[in-house]
């Protein structure tokens, strides 16, 4: 017994050692106490002091990120872009306010729990000064009500939950960046009684939030005159076949689909379609929108496809942005250049847009009020043209607008995505 | 009362085991500066969900390692007392502290009425249908969203679960919920082990070794395989209840198939129907995470995958070289010990005892890591040099067998096992 | 024809056998007595390969077999009726009968061509070893295939020898061996090891188990069998009276080491043998 | 009717592919009574080589190639880490397969990278074949042509050849078929490869319809897994019938069930709850044999 003791003692032990670094975070001057490090850091919501993550050389941010588990590497590709263009400024434009950014990113493999450890782990062992980017709605849910008690800047989430930028007052230091799942499901909505006005609507989409908060839009944009649902399918993002939904939307005799899925869901939706000879009108979520989903259905399949899009594409080579972004990957990145790395490109350049006119007063709060003033009706290199991006206070919602994307083949009988109709302002729906 | 040397090491470790669990851990930001502590927020949630994974091991070693019933569905169990914990507090603003029993109570409920079928299968057949638990829970967690609040989960955070009155002012939350997960490891651990010594554990263990048997000894077998089951919820409805307090949120996403799965290989390479097993497995499952931290695998994108490749390979080694787990190498070790002359004994345990205590003090008279290195190094030296042929001896073994399982068809399986199990046991009689 | 040679063997740590020495003529039938847990069935087992001995040496027609695997022991025609009858039992009688068979066709291929392991260099042990693993399966089915017609024709001879020793088992050929009585598994037991073609039947404690007269049944037929086919018996077994009746030598074992060896004329007449084993 | 008739067919079509990759994990069951929870993996790796190699050769000649090489890492995986662990506890051999469910699945990761690819070049795939209402693809009837022909193959391989005997004989008895003349661990060694090579047919049929990517054949793998324990897990047939069984249900609750409180979201659940229904009742699966219990 006691030798069991002692077997855990020295396992324990081990754990000692594998925290060697935090001693090199302590023996950093990190200069006044962080509220990590307040002893009662929970009872009141204090300010973080302004140097916490800011070193004269360093500025440390961190992410929690699905990086392994079974659905962790698909969105490797966003983080890829983010870590690439901070490379990229890092080197060429001798970072940001004469200091280098610091990205770490911790492994969350998607789960709640997972990203409760990892935040911890990033505010305390690599000090970082703000959250870029966390992914995963069920993670970072777990997560953001401390981030925010803490008085950590939570930019771009990685998620289209309703919820993030829903009260700014209640999660002051959390904002958004992808588009709500519930308002691009108003918009398709909308598109769908202005331009198929008394065909049957079918809804396909994945069963968790981003299918249910695409199902409350879509019934909330559809005009119950015009348009009515005649069908609502669910699928597993690990189902292995959708045919069974895919022959239920074809028999309740809906003529236009929207599919709130992932491409390989989507994909699927597509193709079992065309087995059974049944061509809707399909409308699909704007994760969709990447020359890749070409690849799983063919350019034929997709052709008249709609989803929506705010950023150039990844294919648009003779951009030069696009064509600098291709360079960016090149050199510093480890993955092909497509449409998550550009996402992740956007709100590389954000960050470093915050930043910079922070450098007067380098603090999280100092971020926060950038964050808030500089992106008025702001338009980046990664949105196409009339594309805005606006944060106020009481506003949180990153991209709010797009436009509507319908798939065609060129003249090499490639696929490509094309841009149409108005800019679509979602803060309107 | 004299001390003997075994009795005061006894004492020593459960004294250093006290100390790092309850002051060690969690006070790093609570005391003055200057005092060398190692750990902060995020060794003490890691240490929490760790707590947690034990609750669900003891739970399960229970139901497997000393019943003999295989169960790939406990994340269900720890879902329900979850979601419990959760809706009781969240929406009904109970306190921490009263919704453990409902908590307990709706998951041992759940797991006697899986038992009741489970009597009637085995092996692969009962993994697969307590594998549909784990399957069916987030579907029937999003689906019937009054209760559940669906895919949203729910966020616990507020009076109920922060610490109460002075208690709070002098540890933060995440130390209060560690005290708590850490307490109800050490409550459920003792009663784990009543259980296993009880009238009922001895139950257990006859029924798993042949349940022909253990019903003409007059033991009720269906019952006392159902009771497995509830037990066995019991404890994993506590971790659920636990992990609601340190996570402060649960969602149907919170837990899924493969979590269930590697509960399973965490009391295995803990060892099965061991206690001690269920600890260290959950422990050192918890330690997987910290490979990358050893590894310098730089950023690549991929750099995450390859500590979960190495995890695989760790896992068919330890595996294969520890037929019965960590708990089982321990237990061959004692007996390796008990062969020992007095002074080689002494010395061996001495060592690492020494080595700890003299890392502590290095390090609080030095501070920093290199005194727990150094105190490390000096007790390593010690012990391996009394440690160093059976190492060997054991590595090797494991090597021949490998050896001889690459030449063919030379050792016959049957033969093999028969053989093995037979020094295992004479090793155990001795 | 088999020689047993100063054979230590153990299970782990327990020794079972002392150094144990005894020979066996061609053609005859010897038997080895002694109580339970003597090491009747460890002697069986180390000859027939299931058991390796740690020390000594087994001769089968002058060649040593003690370091060979129990699969080419069989093929060299050693068959070994093991105790407690370890029959296919979810496989019919047919099934069994043609599993008895199996070694025939693996010697077939022989020895001859046989690469030893222990005979090569590291480097090309290594190689064997990896080649073994890539192709062991691959080849033992392309050999199947490539001598099914002859295999054929051999088995239903052996087949058709077998059932007139036994006719019990012609009509239960479609059976599951594990619904025969006690005595008919004995004789598919004692059938399937025939089924090798062996020149050496080992056979351990045929009578476990079973009624007077079905045991002296098999008794008449393990006689018949050595007399007109000329097979060489190593007979183990507890009862000694019918064992000795029949046999032309035995061997006493005790404790895993060789007491008595005689011939059974002689040891019928020994006083401590009747005592002890033949019961007056 | 017609849309009853569609929906068994879709249900028939997936649970062939349930089916094919169920006979895989039966084939290693009955020779080691052993769930070989990397099957899925294997599959999904041999796929990606196949993949890789489809940049140079056509379908076909990859098709055949990448099964004797799928064989080949099956034998090789037995004979280096599941061989040491023989005569363990089976509950430490599932862990070694789980060890190298994480090897494979993590390995495929950084070869490979985690984004989705399309499997193209496949030369079976868009034709559609019409049975009055019931709409089915080359592709499912490839999938189901597969899924009987192993199937029957390994009934005939099993139950007529030798050395399928001898494989059930190892199965039954180690000792005795050693004593037979059997090389036992070269049987283990032939049900590994066997077993890798139905996978590999498996993961090359599943691959097109979702997409290759690393965590491709997880779902198959549970659904495989639920597909033989139905059917009885030493019946190759079992195996088939059990998957078409659980595709056909899913397909059907999803569609008739009442939408207010089951409906498409439920079909995995209500499923697997019909599945532990029919295991109370036999508890070794449908086609199974009853375990001989012997004191």
């Amino acid at each position: 017994m006691w030798l069991s003791l002692i077997g855990i003692a020295a396992l324990l032990l081990v754990l000692v050692v594998a925290c060697g670094d935090d001693e090199e975070g302590e023996e950093t001057p990190t200069g006044t106490p962080a509220a990590a490090e307040t002893p009662t850091g929970d009872k009141t919501p204090t300010v973080a002091g302004p140097d916490e993550g800011i070193t004269d050389t360093e500025i440390i941010l961190g992410a929690h990120f699905a990086l392994s588990g079974t659905m962790g590497a698909a969105y490797a590709p966003v983080l890829d872009g983010v870590r690439s263009y901070f490379k990229y400024v890092n080197a060429e434009e001798g970072g940001v306010c004469g200091r280098e950014i610091v990205y770490k990113v911790e492994d969350d493999q998607y789960l709640p729990s997972g990203a409760v450890e990892a935040v911890a782990k990033l505010l305390e062992r690599d000090h970082i000064f703000a959250m870029i980017a966390g992914l995963g709605t069920a993670a970072h849910a777990a997560v953001w009500d401390d981030l925010n008690e803490k008085g950590i800047p939570d930019l771009w989430i990685m998620s289209g939950a309703h919820m993030w930028a829903a009260d700014p007052e209640a999660h002051p230091w959390s904002v958004a960046i992808l588009p709500d799942y519930y308002v691009e499901g108003t918009i398709i909505g909308k598109y769908i009684s202005e331009n198929y006005a008394g065909k049957k609507v079918g809804f396909f989409g994945q069963n968790d939030e981003f299918g249910e908060d695409e199902l409350a839009g879509l019934k909330n944009g559809l005009d119950p005159e015009k348009n009515e649902i005649v069908s609502e399918q669910t699928y597993e993002p690990t189902d292995v076949s959708v045919r069974s939904q895919v022959i239920n939307l074809k028999n309740s005799g809906a003529e236009v689909v929207h599919g709130a899925c992932i491409p390989p869901g989507c994909a699927q939706l597509i193709k079992e379609s065309d087995r059974l000879g049944w061509h809707p009108q399909f409308f699909i979520g704007y994760v969709n929108a990447d020359a890749m989903m070409f690849d799983y259905a063919s350019p034929e399949l997709m052709e008249g496809v709609i989803t929506l899009q705010g950023n150039k594409m990844a294919d648009w080579t003779d951009d030069p942005v696009i064509a600098e972004h291709h360079r960016i990957m090149d050199e510093y990145g480890n993955m092909p250049a497509g449409n998550f790395t550009v996402e992740g490109q956007l709100v590389g350049e954000l960050t470093v847009e915050a930043l910079r006119a922070t450098c007067d007063n380098l603090t999280r709060q100092g971020l926060m009020d950038a964050v808030h003033t500089i992106f008025d009706d702001y338009q980046g290199d990664i949105g196409i043209p009339g594309i805005l991006i606006d944060l106020s206070e009481d506003d949180h919602y990153g991209v709010e607008q797009m436009k509507l994307l319908i798939a065609g083949i060129d003249e090499n009988g490639k696929g490509t995505w094309e841009y149409f109709g108005d800019i679509i302002n979602f803060r309107e729906q | 009362m004299r001390l003997s040397s075994p009795l005061l090491l006894r004492i020593l470790g459960f004294a250093f085991l006290a100390f790092f669990l309850i002051y060690w851990l969690p006070f790093s930001h609570a005391l003055p500066d200057g005092l060398p502590m190692r750990f902060g927020t995020y060794r003490t949630i890691q240490a929490s969900i760790a707590c947690v994974w034990v609750l669900v091991a003891l739970g399960l070693n229970i139901l497997t390692g000393y019943n003999g019933q295989i169960s790939l569905g406990h994340t269900a169990f720890v879902a329900t007392g979850g979601y419990t914990a959760a809706i009781l507090m969240a929406d009904h603003g109970w306190p921490f502290w009263a919704v453990l029993i409902p908590a307990a109570v709706v998951s041992g409920a759940l797991g006697l009425a899986v038992g009741i079928p489970a009597l009637r299968l085995s092996g692969p057949y009962l993994a697969m249908a307590t594998m549909a638990l784990a399957l069916a829970a987030p579907q029937v967690l999003k689906k019937y969203d009054g209760l559940t609040h669906g895919t949203q989960g729910i966020s616990v955070r507020g009076d109920w679960s922060t610490a109460p009155g002075f208690i709070g002012d002098m540890v933060t939350q995440d130390q209060w919920s560690y005290f708590v997960a850490l307490f109800l490891a050490v409550v459920m651990t003792l009663i784990a082990w009543n259980v296993i010594r009880g009238r009922v554990g001895r139950a257990f263990v006859a029924i798993r070794d042949s349940e022909v048997a253990a019903a003409s000894m007059g033991i009720n077998v269906p019952r006392y395989k159902t009771i497995a089951f509830a037990i066995s919820a019991i404890f994993a409805g506590i971790a659920g209840a636990a992990y609601v307090q340190i996570v402060g949120y649960i969602a149907p996403e919170s837990f899924n198939v493969l979590r269930s799965i590697n509960f399973l290989t965490t009391i295995v390479v803990g060892g099965l129907a061991s206690i001690l097993g269920s600890i260290l497995g959950a422990i050192s499952f918890k330690m997987v995470d910290d490979i990358s931290d050893f590894l310098p695998l730089g950023e690549g994108p991929m750099a995450e995958q390859v500590p979960w490749a190495l995890y695989g390979g760790l896992l068919i080694v330890v595996v294969t070289i520890m037929p019965y787990g960590m708990a089982g190498a321990i237990r061959r070790f004692q007996m390796w010990l008990a062969f020992r002359k007095p002074s080689e004994r002494r010395v061996a345990l001495g060592g690492p005892a020494l080595g700890i205590v003299a890392a502590i003090a290095v390090s609080e008279l030095a501070g920093g890591s290199l005194g727990i290195i150094v105190g490390l190094v000096v007790a390593l030296a010690i012990t391996y040099s009394l440690w160093l042929p059976a190492l060997v001896r054991g590595a090797t073994r494991g090597y021949g067998r490998w050896v001889g399982a690459l030449r063919g068809s030379r050792g016959p399986p049957g033969f093999v096992t028969s053989e093995d199990a037979s020094d295992e046991r004479s090793d155990a009689e001795r | 024809m088999l020689a047993v040679r100063d054979v230590i063997a153990a299970y782990g740590p327990i020794v079972a056998l002392h150094g144990i020495s005894l020979e066996v003529q061609e053609g005859s039938i010897v038997t080895v007595l002694g109580a339970n847990g003597a090491g009747k069935s460890s002697t069986l087992r180390a000859i027939s390969g299931l058991l390796r001995p740690k020390e000594g040496a087994i001769e089968f027609e002058g060649r040593r077999i003690d370091r060979m695997s129990a699969e080419e022991i069989v093929a060299l025609g050693i068959s070994h009726v093991p105790e407690g009858r370890q029959l296919f039992s979810e496989l019919t009688v047919l099934e069994n009968l043609r599993l008895g068979a199996y070694s025939r066709f693996a010697r077939a291929h022989g020895d001859g061509r046989r690469v030893h392991r222990e005979d090569l260099s590291p480097l090309g042990r290594l190689r064997h070893d990896l080649f073994h693993a890539a192709t062991g399966g691959i080849r033992d089915a392309a050999r199947e295939i490539g001598q099914y017609r002859r295999r054929r024709r051999d088995f239903e001879a052996a087949l058709n020898q077998v059932f007139e020793h036994f006719p019990i088992l012609a009509e239960r050929r479609k059976q599951m061996s594990g619904t025969l009585s006690g005595g008919e598994q004995q004789m598919l037991a004692i059938a399937r090891g025939l089924m090798a073609n062996p020149r050496l039947l080992l056979l351990d404690e045929p009578s476990m188990g079973l009624a007077p007269m079905v045991t002296q049944e098999i008794f008449r037929i393990i006689e018949t069998i050595n007399r007109t086919q000329g097979m060489t018996i190593l007979l183990v077994e507890q009862n000694a009276s019918l064992a000795l009746d029949i046999a032309h030598r035995g061997y006493v074992l005790e404790t895993g080491r060789i007491v008595l060896a005689d011939t059974s004329e002689n040891l019928q007449k020994d006083e401590a043998v009747r005592r002890s084993y033949l019961g007056y | 009717m017609d849309e009853l008739l569609q929906q068994v067919a879709a249900g028939l079509a997936t649970g062939s592919i349930y089916g094919l990759l169920a006979l895989a994990l039966v084939l290693i069951y009955r020779s080691t009574t052993v769930i070989n929870f990397a099957q899925g993996e294997m599959a999904m790796f041999t796929t990606f080589v196949a993949w890789t190699m489809l940049h140079w050769g056509t379908y076909w000649l990859v098709f055949i190639l990448i099964l004797l090489m799928a064989g080949g890492l099956g034998a090789l995986i037995e004979r280096v880490v599941i061989r040491p662990v023989e005569g363990a506890p089976t509950l430490n051999v599932i862990i070694v397969t789980l060890g190298l469910f994480a090897i494979f699945s993590n390995v495929a990761t950084i070869v490979w990278g985690g984004q989705p690819q399309a499997f193209s070049h496949y030369p079976i795939n868009d034709e559609t074949v019409k049975l009055g209402a019931v709409v089915l693809s080359v592709h499912d009837l490839a999938i189901m042509l597969f899924a009987a022909l192993i199937m029957i193959g390994l009934y005939v391989f099993f139950q007529y050849t030798p050395l399928g005997l001898a494989m059930r004989a190892t199965a039954q008895n180690a000792t005795a078929s050693r004593l037979m003349g059997i090389r036992v661990g070269r049987m283990l060694t032939l049900g590994w490869a066997l077993s890798a090579s139905v996978g590999a047919v498996a993961g090359m049929f599943v691959a097109p319809i979702v997409l290759l990517q690393p965590p491709m054949m997880l779902a198959v793998l549970l659904y495989a897994f639920a597909a033989a324990v139905l059917g009885g897990l030493d019946s190759p047939f079992g195996a088939v019938v059990g998957g078409l069984i659980i595709g056909v249900t899913e397909s059907l609750v999803g569609t008739y069930t009442p939408k207010e409180w089951l409906g498409p979201e439920m079909a995995l659940t209500v499923t697997v709850f019909i599945i532990i229904l029919v295991l109370v009742i036999r508890p070794t699966g449908i086609f199974g044999k009853r375990v001989l219990r012997r004191v």
